[in-house]
């Protein structure tokens, strides 16, 4: 039996990624929202340990409908970077300076 | 309950381990002699005169966003199906519901020529 | 097992909402251009019959239903009516500017349909998973709407800030309810509160992270320094209709989501989020306050503006008493009338080929249009504070409640910023009322944005002459 | 008849009405606007007056009370009602709205609705920030008065307007927050907003401190003080005509009844404990102010640093209360130096409501506001100069005219006090003496300065009528001060007896 | 004898028995892909009247080895500016999903090397990581024509999955479980039991999206010569393309079984519950009417033979035709047969939902 502290530690890992992703990269878009998708499952990664330890499948149902907003997410998040992409030909992180911000 | 996921996890290593052989092996048999016409994309007799993974059809992102959405309902879909006998009517009006959105947003993706290819 | 089949008819206004905006979403598909009125027109029919349907509905006890994900109290039944009549107001305000620019499209309604679909879950919400369904589904309807004018280089690249932060937001939010959810084995928020009150003292290390994360994603969501980067983007690069949807009735259900989750769920723990609170408070009252008078863009300034009154805001919910929970009520209704007006000001001096987001077109409005620049004098007196305007009594409750837990050298910080934050106001004032007008074209709009508009100010004055009703109303929602 | 009528609501409320009717007349027919508003201003007047008739003058009750629920959830009441502090203000912003009204009737053309509206509806907030009992509502019409007169300032006002109203704006706004903070911590303490439960609320030294300093700031702005008065001779400078008379003649007294409303009933100890820095500070007031009015070059500014001046007397009057009684050991005495303070009050109300109206009257001829431009206006307009010579002395506190009256109640008062102080109250009369007369030889005598003033014409029969009224309520002030001070008695007496009993 | 072997086998460590088994699976397996190849070209011959191979062996039987000796003494060509690493993985990649699939494939009444719950869900997930080897190959050739088939084909496999796993949702549906095991059995009684019948739309369109999913002929616009030469896998030479070849046929061949399993009863017999019992108590005869893992070959033989038949008789659908015939007809009916079967399903219709 893996202890709950394994799982809730890669869970913080992962996190700590994908949060560390964010803020280094500044070059890519694509690679912000796949961070952004990696934070999804670090917490869908918590959830499921917790769920698995209490017993109880709340936590489980919640992975489903986090996973299905993640996917939501993701749609939008490429239509828009389409947008900004035809827009600007450019799909940098630090191109995107028009407004002060 | 989770041995039996013990067999699957060794059937993907052999799996990949059936693609990795026959790959080193061929590799390692067969004969190595580069050349520059040989080693150049294939462009229908044409030079390669720049870097080959232009922009695509924006159809293509369309699909893929299309089927994720679509995708994720049939995760809904199948522990839906499995508890039907038990969740009684309740459970198939509300997934009537479920997929009736569904079917709301397809008939609006349809309509708006998201599926069209031409 | 069996399901119960549930209550369904404290949920019977958001039922209907989403059979019409479904229905509206497929039938804008058979509607020709030139008859989009007819999208338009059901959706106002459907904003008002929601709002009829929740009138009727709302009753002083607290029902719950649908397994108990699900709330529907007194606060549920004022704060969703007034998203939905300020989601009609919006709706109506921004009809003549989309029009103009080629934006006259059903997406923007049904969008903004399922926005506040997605405000009424969140208000009403008693489950984590409600709660963040909720605000996802109005999360991701706001990100469509802002990338809505496809053509907007600025639009898009608002858009994209504005997800990545707001994505980044949730998760965060996730990462704390996930921890919660560990710690009290619950996702029900009467449960998580339970929860904490019986977990034991090696969870308070827990506790505190997973509030932390809480209030941090609230923080981004609301738009409180130091989280605060996305908004003024977001404002400026949006489209100004959606400017105005996004600055006014989402700001209502955030409110909702930290009652119900920071206030309710996780009131055990107010001694180690008030002090949390109080710090965003205190930042944003000033960086909201002073980086105002720098803008020179409205919708920018505006932006600011939402960050300083989110800071007073705070202040009122870091207080913990009900006085104090009632006095945020009262001030993010008020708050989201007079941003409605505000907009809608901008919107009604906007046409084809001028934005009217520079605060140097509202030049000489006195001249152009005498009723209007009073509309707006009345609409700028409320956000400055200024008795007798809504906006006065709002921050004279939220002061009141500070002042009675004792920060009341907090109550002078914030006074102090509203009295820089009336300046920048008042220079709007200045502009229109001292300055000859640039512009001549005569002002026209439709006798309904007419009329509206002026409503919506003299709002300002109506219920500044009668702030008890409202007051009466968030006190009791609390 | 009138005594079971709303008095007080007619009073605020009649004004706003009428602004509104005015408003949406719109420019049109700006001759209808101006007879409409003339009428609510008369009207208006007519109101208040049964205010002064029916007044109880033997009791120190507030009178004319009216109270009804107004935000419940606050406990806050729409609560009206006057005593003598009061009554006699609201008589004078009724008496000079009027005069406000017709002195615009040909000078302002542009956007006369506007113009008109604004001081109507300013007429009725002041006439409520008076008749207030309830702190919230105090408030309310407190600083609802500065969006009319912020406008009235930045549409109708100087070449350097917009500078003058924001500084105008801000100062006030900013003195007020404090005092909203001061209010809401009493509420705190007391569960109501009802001045007099404030009165009798008890509080520690620090509290009265702090609210003490807050109240001072919201006042002393407004009154106002040194250092704080700087806004004032720019707005005044700045302001049309109209705009400086309400500015001078009632708003700055709304400082004045603050004071006496709220800082000495709600903190008496800290008033007490404070008193060296409130005499201090109006002493400074009364020379330094006079001193600096001497330089001036521009009328407005002289008559606006001259009303620092008055009003420093006016603290004066207030605060040395404390100092009399440490001398004498009595509080009966210290009376004279509160009514003193009213009555100096009423009088620089009259007094600069006639001075501005006169340079105004100037100014719409010449232009020009510089001392230096005109020389001899008695030869070009002997009427005039008769007024201005009369208003003039009334400034210096000639005896005979009602600013005498104050002034040497106040000094008398300062006497018991301490002799220095009453010294350097007095070189007052010196100072206003010599800039004010020194203003009017520089304008009303000598040669006919130049081709402008030569082409002056006299006072027509409207500025006529203003003036002369005006000059006829200087004088009777000044003769017969007797009903004045009759409805101030028993209220000063009042709030005497209440100071002396310490809150602590 | 049998006693010291089972001895021996129950000696072996865990691992080595999975090993074993996992063995007994893939081995047959590819042989079946090997020969598939060939009966491809025999068959496809003969519908063409030709004979086909013939040469390699008596009767060209030896063909498929010939044929891969061939490829395996072929240079593996890397293209320059190509991505090397992802350029070889991406073979791996579409191979080892196509053999793992089949751990949860029961060939008889618990006869399966994983009994898991969850089985038809793990082969849909596995299914899915295909694709990724086809969009890795396409990308990392650094060829158009490579990019562009690899673009298409996935786009093509991930439209069809959506009314594959439609179709699936049917089953389950109808079968109550997600363990193939026990979908099978949900189909025992008669060969009216099975759930081609009430679930016959489901069943076409499982099968076309199959063909589909496999990029075989017609859907076989990906690699259609005449068109983008051949698709992703255009710079493959060798090994590398010999396994993209395999990993082509062990996914029909999946397919096939699949569709046995899933509609046609897998390995139970078709005279079940028509013949009376004792019929199933004789000798021989007995057992070959009788349910078992013959019967399941059979019935993969001819799916398998379809598959080829498709191919020899259908002309190459138009990429714009296939992506309408995934997204507007085959997801549209599989939505609406799942509304008839949620209230069949509900209303306990016929012998299959009772």
């Amino acid at each position: 039996m893996i202890p709950l502290s394994h799982y809730l530690i890669l869970g913080a890992i992962l996190f700590a990624l994908s949060v560390t992703g964010i803020f280094l990269n500044r070059k890519n878009l694509i690679l912000l929202l796949m961070c952004i998708e990696l934070m999804l499952l670090a917490v869908n990664m918590n959830f499921i340990a917790f769920s698995h330890y209490l017993g109880d499948l709340a936590g489980q149902i919640f992975v489903f409908f986090i996973l299905t907003v993640a996917a939501a997410e993701a749609a939008i998040g490429l239509a828009i970077l389409v947008l900004v992409f035809r827009n600007r030909q450019t799909i940098n992180v630090q191109d995107l300076d028009e407004m002060k911000g | 309950m989770l041995e039996n996921y013990l067999p699957i996890l060794v059937f993907i290593g052999i799996g990949l381990l059936v693609g990795v052989i026959p790959l080193a092996i061929g590799m390692a048999v067969g004969p190595r002699k580069p050349d520059s016409a040989k080693d150049s994309p294939y462009e229908c007799g044409f030079e390669a005169f720049e870097d080959s993974r232009m922009k695509f059809d924006i159809r293509f992102y369309l699909v893929a966003i299309l089927f994720i959405i679509f995708d994720l309902e049939i995760a809904f879909l199948f522990p839906w199906a499995v508890a039907l006998d038990e969740i009684g009517m309740f459970g198939l009006l509300a997934m009537a519901m479920f997929l009736g959105i569904l079917v709301i947003g397809f008939i609006y993706e349809w309509k708006k020529g998201a599926l069209e290819w031409e | 097992m069996t399901f119960e089949i549930p209550d369904f008819i404290p949920v019977i206004p958001e039922l209907f909402l989403l059979g019409m905006a479904c229905f509206i979403l497929v039938a804008d598909l058979f509607i020709p251009q030139a008859r989009r009125d007819i999208t338009y027109g059901l959706t106002q029919f459907t904003l008002l019959g929601t709002l009829m349907l929740t009138l009727w509905l709302a009753a002083p006890e607290v029902r719950i239903t649908m397994s108990g994900t699900f709330v529907a109290d007194p606060m549920s039944d004022l704060l969703k009516s007034v998203v939905l009549l300020i989601s009609a107001m919006v709706f109506l305000y921004a009809r003549p500017y989309l029009m103009t620019r080629g934006l006259y499209q059903g997406e923007f309604y049904v969008l903004g349909l399922f926005g506040v679909l997605g405000m009424m879950v969140m208000i009403s919400a008693n489950n984590l998973i409600t709660l963040y369904l909720g605000l996802e589904l109005l999360s991701l309807c706001l990100y469509a709407l802002v990338a809505f004018n496809r053509d907007s280089t600025q639009a898009a690249e608002s858009a994209m800030k504005y997800f990545v932060l707001g994505s980044i937001a949730s998760g965060v939010l996730l990462y704390g309810m996930s921890m919660l959810y560990g710690i009290t084995g619950t996702l029900d928020i009467a449960g998580v509160t339970a929860g904490i009150l019986t977990a034991s003292g090696e969870f308070n290390m827990a506790l505190v992270f997973a509030l932390a994360f809480v209030v941090v994603a609230l923080a981004f969501k609301l738009g409180a320094v130091p989280f605060h980067m996305w908004l003024p983007d977001v404002y400026h690069g949006a489209p100004t209709p959606v400017t105005l949807f996004i600055g006014t009735a989402p700001k209502i259900a955030g409110l909702a989501i930290v009652m119900r989750l920071l206030v309710d769920g996780l009131g055990p723990l107010h001694a180690d989020w008030q002090g949390m609170l109080l710090i965003l408070a205190v930042l944003s009252l000033a960086v909201g306050n002073v980086v105002a008078i720098a803008q020179t863009n409205i919708k920018r300034m505006f932006a600011y503006s939402t960050i300083s009154h989110v800071g007073f805001v705070l202040l009122a919910v870091m207080a913990g008493t009900t006085e104090g929970n009632a006095a945020a009520l009262f001030y993010v209704i008020a708050y989201a009338l007079m941003a409605a007006g505000g907009f809608g000001m901008v919107l009604y001096l906007s046409r084809q080929g001028l934005e009217a987001d520079n605060i140097q077109d509202f030049r000489g409005l006195n001249e152009r249009s005498p009723w209007f620049a009073f509309i707006m004098l009345l609409l700028m007196a409320s956000m400055a504070g200024l008795p007798p305007t809504l906006g006065f009594y709002a921050k004279l409750a939220v002061l009141q409640a500070v002042v009675q837990v004792g920060f009341i050298w907090v109550a002078v910080f914030a006074v102090l910023m509203s009295v820089i934050g009336a300046f920048y106001y008042l220079r709007i004032i200045k502009f229109m009322y001292f300055d000859k007008p640039e512009d001549q074209t005569p002002l026209s709009r439709g006798m309904d944005v007419n009329v509206v508009l002026s409503v919506n100010g003299l709002l300002m004055l109506g219920l500044g002459i009668f702030p008890g009703i409202l007051m009466s109303l968030a006190a009791a929602a609390r | 008849m009138f005594a079971d009528w709303p008095l007080l609501s007619l009073v605020i409320w009649t004004p706003i009405l009428g602004g509104l009717i005015v408003l949406t007349m719109g420019d049109r027919m700006p001759e209808a606007s101006r007879r409409v508003g003339l009428a609510f201003a008369v009207l208006t007047f007519l109101v208040s007056i049964p205010l002064f008739t029916q007044f109880d003058r033997g009791t120190h009750e507030m009178q004319f009370v009216e109270m009804i629920p107004w935000i419940s959830t606050f406990n806050i009441h729409y609560h009206l009602g006057v005593d003598g502090i009061s009554m006699p203000l609201i008589l004078l912003t009724t008496f000079i709205t009027v005069l406000v009204v017709i002195a615009a009737w040909e000078v302002i053309q542009h956007r006369v609705s506007q113009y008109l509206a604004a001081f109507l509806i300013m007429e009725g907030l002041m006439n409520g920030v008076f008749s207030a009992l309830d702190a919230v509502l105090f408030y309310v019409f407190f600083e609802a008065m500065l969006i009319p007169m912020f406008l009235v300032i930045g549409i109708w006002g100087g070449p350097n307007r917009i500078y003058a109203t924001l500084k105008f704006f801000l100062y006030t706004f900013l003195g007020s927050v404090f005092l909203l903070i001061g209010l809401i911590y009493l509420y705190t303490q007391s569960g109501s907003f009802a001045i007099l439960d404030f009165h009798h609320l008890p509080l520690g030294m620090t509290a009265q401190m702090l609210i003490f300093l807050g109240m001072l700031l919201a006042f002393g702005v407004k009154i106002p003080m040194f250092p704080v008065h700087t806004w004032l001779p720019d707005a005044h400078v700045e302001a049309p005509t109209g705009g400086s008379v309400i500015l001078a003649a009632i708003m700055l007294k709304i400082g004045g009844y603050g004071f006496l409303r709220f800082s000495l009933p709600i903190a008496p100890d800290a008033a007490m404990a404070l008193d060296w820095l409130m005499v201090t500070l109006s002493l400074i007031a009364v020379v330094y102010i006079g001193l600096v009015a001497l330089m001036q070059q521009d009328m407005k500014k002289l008559i606006a640093y001259s009303s620092i001046a008055h009003m420093g007397f006016v603290t004066l009057g207030f605060f040395i209360v404390f100092m009399i009684y440490n001398n004498t050991g009595s509080w009966q005495g210290a009376a004279l130096g509160i009514s003193g303070g009213m009555v100096q009050m009423i009088s620089h109300g009259l007094i600069s409501a006639a001075m501005f109206l006169s340079v105004g009257v100037l100014y719409d001829r010449m232009h020009s506001r510089q001392i230096a431009d005109y020389g001899g206006v008695a030869n070009t307009m002997p009427w005039f100069a008769a007024f201005f010579v009369l208003f003039a002395m009334a400034n210096t506190g000639l005896p005979g005219t009602s600013g005498f009256v104050g002034e040497f109640m106040v000094i008398l008062a300062a006497f018991r006090a301490d002799f220095w102080i009453a010294l350097l109250a007095a070189t007052t009369l010196i100072l206003a003496a010599a800039y004010t007369l020194w203003l009017v030889k520089r304008v009303v005598y000598g040669e006919v300065a130049n081709d402008n003033v030569a082409k002056l014409t006299d006072v027509n029969r409207r500025e006529f009528w203003v003036l002369g009224v005006l000059a006829f309520a200087v004088l009777l002030l000044g003769v017969w001060p007797a009903p004045l001070l009759d409805v101030l008695d028993a209220t000063v007496d009042n709030l005497v007896r209440h100071i002396a009993v310490s809150k602590l | 004898m049998q006693q010291a072997m089972m001895e021996f086998w129950d000696g072996l460590p865990v691992i080595m028995q999975i090993m074993t088994k996992i063995m007994m699976i893939v081995g047959p397996l590819l042989l079946v892909v090997a020969y598939t190849t060939f009966a491809e070209r025999k068959v496809i011959g003969y519908m063409q009247v030709r004979v086909g191979p013939n040469r390699v062996g008596p009767r060209g039987w030896l063909q498929p080895i010939a044929d891969s000796l061939k490829l395996l003494l072929k240079e593996v060509i890397i293209p320059t500016n190509s991505d090397k690493y992802l350029f070889l993985i991406a073979p791996v990649l579409a191979i080892a999903p196509a053999l793992a699939v089949w751990a949860v494939i029961p060939f008889d009444d618990g006869m399966v090397l994983a009994d898991i719950n969850a089985g038809l869900l793990y082969l849909l997930a596995l299914s899915s990581v295909g694709v990724y080897g086809i969009i890795i190959a396409g990308w990392a050739s650094n060829s158009r024509y490579a990019l562009l088939g690899g673009m298409r084909s996935a786009a093509q496999i991930v439209s069809y999955e959506i009314a594959m796993g439609f179709a699936l949702v049917g089953v389950v549906m109808a079968a109550g479980s997600l363990n193939l095991g026990e979908i099978v059995m949900a189909q025992q009684g008669s060969v009216y039991h099975w759930f081609l019948l009430p679930l016959f739309p489901l069943f076409l369109v499982y099968l076309i999206s199959g063909v589909a999913e496999t990029n075989r002929a017609p859907f076989d616009v990906a690699e259609g010569e005449s068109e983008i030469v051949a698709g992703f896998h255009v710079e493959y030479s060798g090994m590398a393309f010999a396994i993209f070849f395999l990993a082509e046929y062990a996914n029909m061949i999946l397919i096939s079984a699949l569709t046995a399993l899933l509609f046609l009863g897998g390995w139970l017999s078709p005279f079940e519950g028509i013949l009376p019992e004792s019929v199933f108590a004789l000798p021989v005869i007995g057992w070959l009417l009788g349910s078992g893992i013959h019967w399941l070959l059979i019935k993969t033989a001819f799916f398998l033979f379809c598959f080829l038949w498709f191919r020899a008789t259908f002309p190459r659908y138009r990429y714009d035709h296939i992506m309408r015939l995934g997204w507007k007809v085959l997801i549209p009916v599989t939505i609406l047969w799942l509304f008839v079967l949620g209230v069949a399903v509900a209303l306990g219709i016929g012998p299959w939902f009772a």
